[in-house]
């Protein structure tokens, strides 16, 4: 039989299935297909509440969505034009974000009468009409699954688990994936227990077959690789990324690097990630508390290492009085916040960008440090380096900014040159830096405001520092009111005054009088959205900024030269707020906090809305 | 010189090359406690200790919380970080196990160390990361100008509570034997002979070292440890602990209870063989404890030196050598091979 | 109905007109563990057990923190509040010392607990405030997925430690102890019976009862206690403690080392009196903390069962206490007196 | 002798001394034989570092100023008319602050070759010309203490110990206080040592003599009565009036007061006061650290109880998880503030308003929550009050910022009439709120926005509460986006609708065009400062914000009536930044971050460059 094939530009699939069906694996390997195939692609997996709900229900739907391309891209799309549901609840659960005419695959063996009642179904959804607005595929994937594995020695457990494989097998047919790798990888991931390697091999070949020799599915499809710039791609997470840069920047400042940490969600793999690399020299600390991952890493500072803490929402509130002391030492520090829907303990698995405020003044007297954020997956490896650059060089704390959507979700990273990296390496004091011989510790760089840095070691530089106002140069405990106002705008001078690269402003109309403005992940959904508008003819500026404090220089000219602002944000208008009072600009706001990403679409229509209104 | 100095304590830590004295130990700061203050003795004691160790001053870090007792590292020539309430052990764990060539010290108090930073107390005591903890014990907030502390006795009256304290104090030696401590001990700080002795012991120790040391707030808690000053009483209560003698003091001696635990009796009604030897090394920390409990009620009798002094490898010891072994199995890190480590493609 | 059940520790809470049913403490709820975790488990185990005390379910609150143990509450149809992580101790010592009448029980784990809540929970415990706390300890983090707990054994391989954890974990019963706890035990998920009768001591007890659970998780850290279970070896490590019996099981017996703490020898060479007899009662915690160590190295001998119980007055009914006799000394407290209380003039 | 006696309208003095001299102690003596004789009055203490400092040296120095008047006044005064200084390190810590010509008296017996070396002084000031712009007063006190106390049956410490009663005494003739009260005020102070109490009062009769008898004075003063509103008054600092305004809060509540706290300066005293006042159902619980102080407070609130926690700066820092949980709860809840300077450490004894936008935005998520700031040390009665009110009604966590300056410094306060009190009792739920019978924890109040609260204890009402994201109305858990987006809005809605008086301005002219906005302490020396301006004929209006969230309704109305808003912090410019935002009006920020209150003088010179520049 042959199947027709037929040519898209772009898909966007989502795998749903129940927590324990396998489906962040089962989309990890076709996103692994889809790089190495050449298409440009995006992913958001989407995890259910913590805790794995029991099986079959609604809250324990976990789905992963996959996004790629001939062309780049830049969000892991809207809605799925394909969904892999494993069960019910899995159908139920994400039907609502189906647009009509799109295509299901659902595995009917699940839909028994139990697990119908589960969601709330009387009735089978693939039996009666009610899907009659989409494309329905029922496969028997479990049944399918366990026949291909009959003459396996495993339990039928076993069998019925490798399911996730079948479909797997089974898309990758259907989208023309190469498949060697993922064969190869689950042989390695099994290498234990070679009959489950085996039989998983069985399975996912055994969904290819089925694809390629029944009638079920008559067209297969072919995306095109990207045209994407020259080098060498990797598919990376903003987690994996983030700590790719923070070893780059431990690299590059020739510093150990220490992480004091505490697991968080979503956080929590960043620590996981540095912990394997120890043969960089990292020292991975999982300390009792959040108070005490960022008590170690300013102790590693002060002792000269790259000191590093990272953590969530709830867990920076708690570092929020060593952040202060870190800010008033004058040590370098990175903290790194992937932010969670908040406040307090929140949907901890949903992203939102609600602690840019808490960055910026989530501690007691004036304590002012730069804030830094990713604005895509691939970013945060950028953005990590940006951050020890800052901290090393202005010997500060500096906030990093991430968020749940980058750093779960992933897209092909273009390789940076080492040689491109900045070198950000430091000279420690070592002698003294006075007339009389003493040092002080409190001696500013007449440029970058900065203090020397000695660390202990250094014969003849012994000092102490501490939490307590210090006087200028000297460090020594003061409670001068004329020597405290001097530090305190010392502090904000030494902020305000980092070196921090112009804001970019990409106008192909170069005649648009409204002007797109976002920061962190926003950057993906505002420039899709921005794609569309212009598609349809709207001029629109869009400038993102991966800098929150200070800003770039040319700000205040750039938001001036402009009819109309708007601001996306998943907050109630946090950065809006900060460039009101700054610049008495009337930035217009958008702001859903649904935990989730904006959608393009969704943001096309906002910005079309406030050209029209010119 | 005591022997146990070339234990492991210091063994990473470089030496200095000439003889260090006293005086190079003080900083330019005047000394800004209360005229009395039992801190006085203990930082004169520390000063003139600290050549003995013969390491490099510069490689010798204090670090504490706050209260009165925190402001100790600014009077030492060292390098020093005076750092948030009750967060010292926490920032000590992060410099020791990132530089295991220092020797780090952490200075607390009784509010700083078993109030707000009870959790990162035991928590490195059970870590073992290399460092001495000094907990300075008034049984008092004295840089807070009087509450009482959790160290205070029950019914204490304080500005906070004008009625009396409701709460039972932690016994800190209990606290820190429950803890998976390695190495805990009590001193005075009147008496600098027996708190320097405890000091050459802790710093040989290698891993995280508890000394708590009686200190006199004559403020907010003047005479506390007086019945362990006054000669009409001191002789009778205070039980000095040595390892491998009998534990025995005035005319008492110390034997095992048969309810468990130990108990005190008339030297002269028992058998040598029954009286306790003390044994710093047990490695079960049941015996330690029962000894910590004999000031049960307050001042029944007080045991002064060691209770526990168990080698076991030291946190920051097994984090470099992990860091080591990483490092020999697979090579040293390189940049380019972590990034396109993974699954890669060319494009163009 | 244990007679224990008229112990202090429900003096105070309004008793049920009605015999209740365990259906009447289920939640609407879904519950939402993993198939096979061991939170089910002990859920059963006290949804059946809390009918038995016969007290008003609108006075029974459970506070939790963060963790999968943690949501333990939602599934009580009593009143309940999941907190943050690590801070049920100290809400649930407000919510207590304010109301006497309320049967107050905190649901952690072992991260919870011993992590990041480790100063709340020792400091609870010696301030003694009518708290039930029970700890899951399943030796790992459930809920962020699997890292490696403060009572994780050493060398604990993880997602945060792939070369092995390097810390020294707590024993929850020793740190207890040494915390100046009045109520410590230990049971087991799957001991039904165990864990309800542990249960009913706790609660009759008036103060701070602490109660590890052993906890499966099946997901992350699996057979973790399966030596504790398994037919095979069970009966060969367990160490059944109960009031007033001897300390025996199997064929070992259990009496006081010479070297201080405890030995477990073979039944047959001790003579009859040589054998410990358990008493919750001894008010020296040391015989139980000597107790606590046998299970070091980890599953050598586990002891379950109630390690101490000893009374002292609870911090709620102090603090309710002073409240009174302020009262009574000096009458209920008038507005306008207290403002007018100080030197006050008169003007026009 | 007769001597002559000159009328004045205000005075301002400061006892200076070391630590250990007792200059608190005397300063508030002063006071309070001035509020007797019916001066209106406002004090300043000023501690030194928190440990006693080596005797004699200039860290050591404690000082308190007193300003009196016959008329009212607004703060403790810029200057000094009189330093009393009972050493050298006293002078000299002090004689920068005192304008030529003032009256300078001296412990002569202290200005010995060792004290004067301790601080720096080759010669004794006294002796030199180096005060021939003052008017130096030498007086011998110890040794005249001495003398006068030679026949009492005490050591020579505890003689020397009484000069301050001597300087006391001698402060009192000069400025004809009544002494009867000071008198027996000493009785029943040393009640238990007879000795000491008869001495101190020989020593305090004997310094009232030597001003009457020798010829050291030849002048004293009297400062008429100050004519102040008709009623009964007491000298109250900003701590106290804290704590009673918290007791009247829980009287007028109906609710017992449960305070959950650990220790800090400067708002230690609060906790030390509402422990003592047990017999109003008050439960006072020193925690181990700041987290369970507001933990424990937050759970009396859970079980009916008005929870309040107090501390400052660095605590907030570590309370913010805890009050984002009681946001998201929505419990009932006060968390005092008592500011001092920071960041970190700071200055632990000074004054700032630099917690405001902690106090705002320094948890993860959107967490709003209502700030309110008292004006003056009387006024902390009244916001606490107010606190309680808004926490009640609106169920929620309330910041009262406080400051340093505030919480120590006093003056009179006309006592309040009980009856005028706000009745601010709440009623506990105790029936269903849904049709079906069931309770919905989350079902709102329509007008309020508020959630029921139904407390333990009562039958049927059995729910549960917590940390994670809630289903509208149920509180059931809730992961679903719109929900939540819902949810965070209802939330900050229900804190924009708070009901807050309208903002008043003072504008005794009617016509002014700058208006000087304030918040906090700096009411008295803006209120000042604006005296002087307006005398000068300068044309200027005042208004002080009290409720920092939400603003006033009619704040953007006022503040665009004028031309220019001028707005002195003692911060960077906090609220200053958050009108901007809103109002996109260009506040003019005046700033110092001294750890001191502004000064009259300062300020009256800022308003006026404001005005003349328009
Ligand atoms: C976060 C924080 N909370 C509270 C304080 C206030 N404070 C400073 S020291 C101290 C207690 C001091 O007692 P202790 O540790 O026993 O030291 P001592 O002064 O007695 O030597 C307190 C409560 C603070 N500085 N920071
Ligand atoms: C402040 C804060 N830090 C970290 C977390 C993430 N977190 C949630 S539960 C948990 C540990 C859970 O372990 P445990 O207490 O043993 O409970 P289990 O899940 O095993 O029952 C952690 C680290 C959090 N929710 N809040
Ligand atoms: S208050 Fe007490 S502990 Fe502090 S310096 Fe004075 S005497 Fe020492
Ligand atoms: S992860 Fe472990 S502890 Fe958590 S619900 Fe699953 S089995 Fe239970
Ligand atoms: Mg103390
Ligand atoms: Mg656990």
């Amino acid at each position: 039989m042959t199947k027709q094939v037929q040519q898209l530009d772009r898909v966007i699939i989502r795998f749903a299935g129940d927590s324990g069906d396998g489906m962040q694996l089962t989309g990890d390997r076709f996103t692994a297909e889809t790089a190495e195939f050449g298409n440009d692609l995006s992913t958001l997996p989407n995890f259910p509440a913590e805790i794995r709900a029991p099986a079959g229900t609604l809250p324990g739907v976990s789905s992963f969505q996959l996004h790629f391309a001939d062309h780049d891209i830049l969000t892991p799309g809207d809605a799925p034009n394909v969904l892999v549901a494993m069960n019910p609840a899995a159908l139920k659960a994400n039907l609502s974000d189906l647009p009509r005419g799109a295509d299901i695959i659902a595995n009917s063996d699940e839909f028994t009468k139990r697990n119908l009642a589960k969601v709330g179904y009387t009735e089978s959804p693939l039996d009666d009409e009610s899907l009659s607005e989409w494309r329905v595929h029922s496969v028997p994937l479990t049944s399918l699954t366990v026949k291909a594995l009959e003459d396996f020695d495993i339990s039928k457990k076993d069998a019925e688990r490798a399911k996730n494989m079948f479909a797997l097998g089974l898309l990758s047919w259907l989208y023309h994936r190469p498949v060697e790798a993922t064969i190869r990888f689950i042989e390695s991931k099994f290498a234990k227990k070679p009959d489950i390697a085996k039989s998983n091999v069985a399975a996912f070949n055994a969904g290819w077959n089925y694809g390629e020799t029944t009638e079920a599915f008559s067209v297969s499809y072919e995306i095109k690789p990207a045209k994407l710039a020259p080098g060498i791609y990797r598919n990376i997470s903003g987690n994996q990324a983030l700590a790719y840069g923070l070893i780059a920047a431990s690299v590059q400042a020739k510093l150990p690097l220490f992480l004091g940490s505490y697991p968080i969600t979503p956080a929590s793999d960043i620590l996981h990630e540095l912990s394997k690399h120890k043969r960089f020299g990292i020292r991975t600390f999982q300390a009792e508390d959040e108070i005490a991952g960022v008590g170690a890493a300013l102790g590693a500072s002060f002792g000269g290492a790259l000191g590093v803490t990272t953590t969530s929402g709830p867990g920076v509130a708690l570092k929020a009085e060593t952040v202060g002391l870190a800010v008033t030492t004058e040590l370098p520090l990175i903290v790194v916040d992937v932010q969670r829907a908040g406040p307090s303990t929140g949907m901890p698995t949903k992203t939102e960008q609600t602690d840019l405020l808490m960055a910026l003044y989530g501690r007691n007297g004036e304590s002012p440090i730069p804030v830094v954020a990713p604005a895509t997956p691939s970013d945060c490896f950028a953005i990590a380096v940006e951050a020890a650059r800052i901290a090393l060089k202005y010997r500060t704390p500096v906030m990093l900014l991430s968020d749940g959507y980058l750093a779960n979700g992933s897209e092909p990273w273009k390789l940076p040159e080492i040689d491109d990296l900045p070198d950000i390496s430091v000279d420690f004091t070592t002698e003294s830096n006075s007339d009389d011989g003493t040092f002080l510790p409190f001696k500013r760089d007449a440029e970058t405001l900065a203090r020397p840095w000695a660390v202990p070691g250094t014969p003849g530089l012994e000092h102490r520092i501490g939490g307590i106002e210090k006087a200028d140069g000297t460090g020594n405990i003061s409670y001068d009111p004329n020597n405290h106002d001097l530090m305190v705008r010392l502090r904000q001078a030494k902020i305000d005054g980092i070196d921090v690269p112009d804001l970019e402003v990409d106008d192909p109309s170069g005649s648009a009088r409204v002007l797109v403005l976002g920061w962190g992940s926003t950057y993906g959904p505002i420039a899709a959205a921005l794609r569309r508008v212009r598609k349809a003819g709207g001029q629109v500026a869009q400038a993102h900024l991966r800098h929150l404090n200070p800003f770039p220089k040319n700000i205040g000219e750039v938001l001036k030269s402009y009819d109309k602002v708007l601001l996306p944000e998943i907050n109630l208008g946090q950065l809006a707020l900060l460039l009101r009072a700054k610049f008495l600009v009337d930035i217009i706001s958008y702001n859903r906090v649904r935990g989730l990403p904006f959608k393009a679409e969704e943001l096309a229509g906002v910005i079309q809305d406030v050209i029209d209104s010119e | 010189m005591s022997e146990s100095l070339n234990g492991k304590g210091l063994a990473l830590i470089p030496r200095a090359e000439a003889k260090q004295t006293m005086k190079e130990f003080k900083s330019d700061q005047e000394v800004r406690w209360c005229p009395g203050c039992g801190d006085y003795a203990i930082l004169a004691a520390v000063q003139s200790f600290m050549p003995e160790l013969g390491i490099k001053r510069e490689n010798t870090v204090f670090v504490s919380g706050i209260g009165c007792s925190s402001r100790f590292p600014y009077y030492l020539n060292t390098y020093g970080f005076h750092s948030i309430h009750g967060r010292a052990p926490a920032i000590a764990t992060g410099l020791a196990a990132s530089r295991p060539d220092l020797s780090v010290w952490v200075i607390t108090g009784d509010g700083d160390a078993l109030s707000i930073g009870g959790n990162h107390l035991i928590h490195s005591l059970r870590r073992n990361v290399n460092l001495n903890i000094l907990l300075f014990n008034n049984r008092i907030y004295g840089l807070t100008k009087g509450q009482y502390s959790p160290t205070s006795e029950i019914g204490k009256i304080t500005k906070s509570t004008p009625m009396g304290s409701l709460d039972k104090p932690f016994n800190p030696i209990s606290l820190a034997l429950g803890a998976e401590a390695g190495f805990v001990a009590r001193t005075l700080d009147s008496d600098r002979k027996h708190l320097q002795s405890v000091l050459r012991e802790a710093v040989a120790h290698r891993g995280t070292s508890l000394v708590e040391i009686y200190q006199n707030c004559n403020i907010f808690n003047d005479g506390a440890f007086e019945m362990m000053k006054d000669p009409e009483t001191r002789d009778a209560i205070t039980v000095r602990l040595e390892h491998g003698q009998p534990i025995v003091f005035a005319d008492q001696a110390v034997r095992l209870a048969r309810t468990g635990g130990v108990e005190v009796v008339p030297r002269a009604s028992v058998r040598e063989e029954e009286i306790l030897v003390h044994d710093v090394h047990n490695p079960d920390p049941s015996l330690a404890f029962a000894l910590s409990r004999l000031d049960e009620p307050a001042f029944a009798h007080v045991p002064i030196g060691i209770f526990r002094s168990v080698d076991r490898p030291s946190y920051d010891q097994l984090m470099n050598e992990q860091v080591a072994a990483a490092t020999t199995q697979k090579g040293q890190g390189s940049l380019t091979d972590l990034l396109h480590g993974g699954d890669t493609w060319r494009i163009g």
